[in-house]
């Protein structure tokens, strides 16, 4: 059987490929803003899959501390892209 | 015996959840897969829901599972009818 | 941490298959919100995804014996339909 | 049989997960786009619950299911729906070339140091001190106890955020509508998240749970009132909100240099009184969290922010009129 660790890290690099693409390819700040998003949950990934140690075992909980954290700033990064975006497009319509 | 019964029910409630996500699929407008969707939101979280009660030992979870069961109906028939009156007005619009 | 039935490996076995099954019914659904066509359609998805993913959260909560994703799931069921109230609430203000 | 099945489900799930950020990136409509996130957001708590992080699983619920969707969602009338553009061919293939060399090296990366031998785990240091930390779960000690400065630095990014946020704009324009159903719900649903984010505030000592999870529930049924009962004007009182937003980053300073003076070192806490000092900056920060995520809905100052605050106001215009 393939391991776990290997499976979700490599899963958590897609992510954050397919983000990273995105987000350099769209014009649209709500889309980028989503890639972005998307970006930093692959990372998250990464983190918590080597973190984890098999079904009977505890996981590592220092990484997940390190991603709360992460999560955290992740949401109020966004609220604030948000709000700029939603100036910058004011400013654009007058 | 209790393990079977608890595998019964969960196993019941897998056939509403999985009839219910085809519906959605391949049905052929928006209210009828709303209606569908409802089948597994209702009765087959329920069974469940059930089975996993049949096998949890502590009452304070099998309290909390059936809190969750409460929920998730409430939620359910709000949610169906608050998206199916906005695809009514948005639809309203349109004309 | 109570041990109980989950250590059973035919107990276990069944509870894996459901939780595929479920995931499948995930997947099925999961086409509808590819699919659209309006924003009604893929939100039906994401309500399935709700339900779907808290009765898949029960049933891990019993396969890894941890019994904090019970609470992971109420919170799941408590929040369903601010989502949706959102959506709905949201869109019928600009138009 | 069993490892096969885990095999299985672990293979779909992230495939889901994978084919799920490829649509959410490849599309241009802004709700397609926006709808597909909030289900990759689900699906990863369902992620998280299966590689056993149930305090991530929590949060990722509280957020997903709750404040990211309702960010976005209200985010999404700020912008054209329907503005499709493309970059040029060449820029494209660029940008695609460069994207897979970096996976692939990432990918080599990951494989090569999950193939080394195994290093110092950080997991027996944390257990081994988490009687002296205040609290048994050991997610909580880490983030509270042992990495206290960074969680200090949290509320501080959480406040930069909402000030940036409440320094732009206005709050967005009120809803027009509501039903009577959904007042019906929201009047009982309202008082049960309140308790279950007083649960989460207070289980976050011994099992998963905290202030961060307890916060962004509270915030979420803030803003379900908000969206329930658009025709009754909440006046805020503002005053108020300005000392809720900074209580807990607040709280959190005022500990620490007490600890300082007790200890020597900032942050460094007794062990007899570490867990009565976690619950109180919990629960300073939680109301602290709640009153940013809510504003940060709100996209901006509520009504009557200014007359305490008209420099902000000016700034914001001359930028405007620049």
């Amino acid at each position: 059987m393939i391991s776990e660790q290997l499976l979700y890290s490599l899963a958590g690099v897609g992510l954050f490929g397919i983000g990273l693409r995105a987000t350099l390819l769209h014009h649209m700040l709500l889309l980028r803003l989503l890639a972005l998003n998307v970006c930093g949950a692959g990372v998250f990934l990464i983190f918590i899959a080597i973190a984890y140690g098999g079904i009977e075992v505890m996981a590592d909980p220092v990484p997940h501390a390190l991603v709360l954290t992460g999560i955290v700033v992740a949401v109020s990064a966004t609220a604030m892209a948000l709000a700029l975006g939603r100036r910058l497009e004011a400013l654009n319509d007058e | 015996m209790i393990d079977t019964l608890a595998i019964l029910a969960i196993f019941s409630g897998l056939f509403f959840f999985l009839s219910g996500s085809i519906g959605l699929l391949r049905l052929p407008d928006l209210f009828t897969r709303l209606h569908a969707l409802a089948k597994a939101d209702n009765v087959g979280l329920a069974l469940v829901a059930l089975g996993v009660i049949i096998l949890e030992p502590a009452v304070i979870n099998d309290i909390k599972i059936v809190i969750i069961w409460l929920l998730v109906m409430a939620a359910s028939a709000i949610s169906s009818h608050l998206v199916a009156r906005h695809a009514l007005r948005e639809n309203r619009n349109d004309d | 941490m109570i041990s109980s039935g989950a250590s059973t490996s035919i107990l276990t076995i069944a509870l894996l298959i459901a939780l595929n099954l479920l995931l499948f019914s995930l997947l099925i659904g999961l086409f509808r919100a590819w699919l659209g066509p309006s924003v009604e359609d893929r939100f039906s998805a994401i309500l399935l995804i709700g339900t779907g993913g808290v009765a898949m959260l029960l049933i891990l909560a019993k396969l890894l014996q941890i019994t904090a994703l019970y609470d992971v799931a109420l919170v799941l069921a408590l929040l369903a339909v601010v989502g949706t109230v959102a959506l709905t609430q949201s869109e019928s203000n600009h138009d | 049989m069993i490892e096969l099945l885990w095999s299985i489900f672990d293979i779909t799930l992230v495939l889901l997960l994978l084919a799920l950020a490829w649509t959410t990136c490849s599309t241009q409509d802004v709700k397609r786009a926006v709808t597909l996130f909030i289900a990759m957001g689900l699906l990863l708590a369902i992620v998280w619950a299966r590689l056993k992080a149930p305090d991530l699983a929590l949060a990722e619920a509280v957020i997903g299911a709750g404040i990211s969707g309702a960010l976005l969602l209200s985010a999404i009338k700020d912008y054209p729906s329907n503005m499709v553009s493309h970059r040029s061919t060449l820029i494209e293939g660029i940008i695609n070339s460069l994207t897979l060399v970096l996976t692939i090296l990432m990918s080599w990366a990951v494989w090569h140091g999950l193939n080394m031998s195994d290093g110092v785990r950080l997991s027996e240091p944390v257990i081994s001190q988490l009687p002296v930390s205040g609290v048994s779960n050991p997610v909580t000690a880490v983030l509270l106890n042992y990495r206290a400065y960074d969680t200090l630095l949290e509320l501080a990014v959480v406040l930069t955020a909402v000030l940036t946020v409440l320094t732009l704009n206005e709050k967005r324009v009120d809803y027009e509508f509501s039903s009577p159903l959904l007042q019906g719900m929201t009047r009982w649903l309202v008082p049960l998240l309140v308790v279950t984010s007083g649960y989460l505030l207070w289980v976050g000592a011994h099992a998963p749970g905290g202030a961060f999870q307890a916060g962004a529930m509270l915030a979420a049924a803030m803003i379900l009132l908000q969206l329930a009962y658009p025709s009754r004007r909440q006046e805020f009182n503002n005053s108020l909100l300005k000392i809720l937003l900074v209580i807990g980053i607040f709280t959190f300073l005022l500990v620490g240099l007490w600890m300082m003076s007790l200890n020597d070192d900032f942050l460094a806490f007794t062990p007899a009184w570490a867990g009565t000092l976690i619950l109180i900056i919990e629960t300073a920060a939680t109301v602290s969290i709640a009153t940013a995520l809510t504003l940060a809905y709100l996209g901006g100052r509520p009504r009557g922010w200014e007359d305490t605050n008209r420099t902000s106001r000016s700034i914001a215009e001359n930028g405007g009129a620049g």
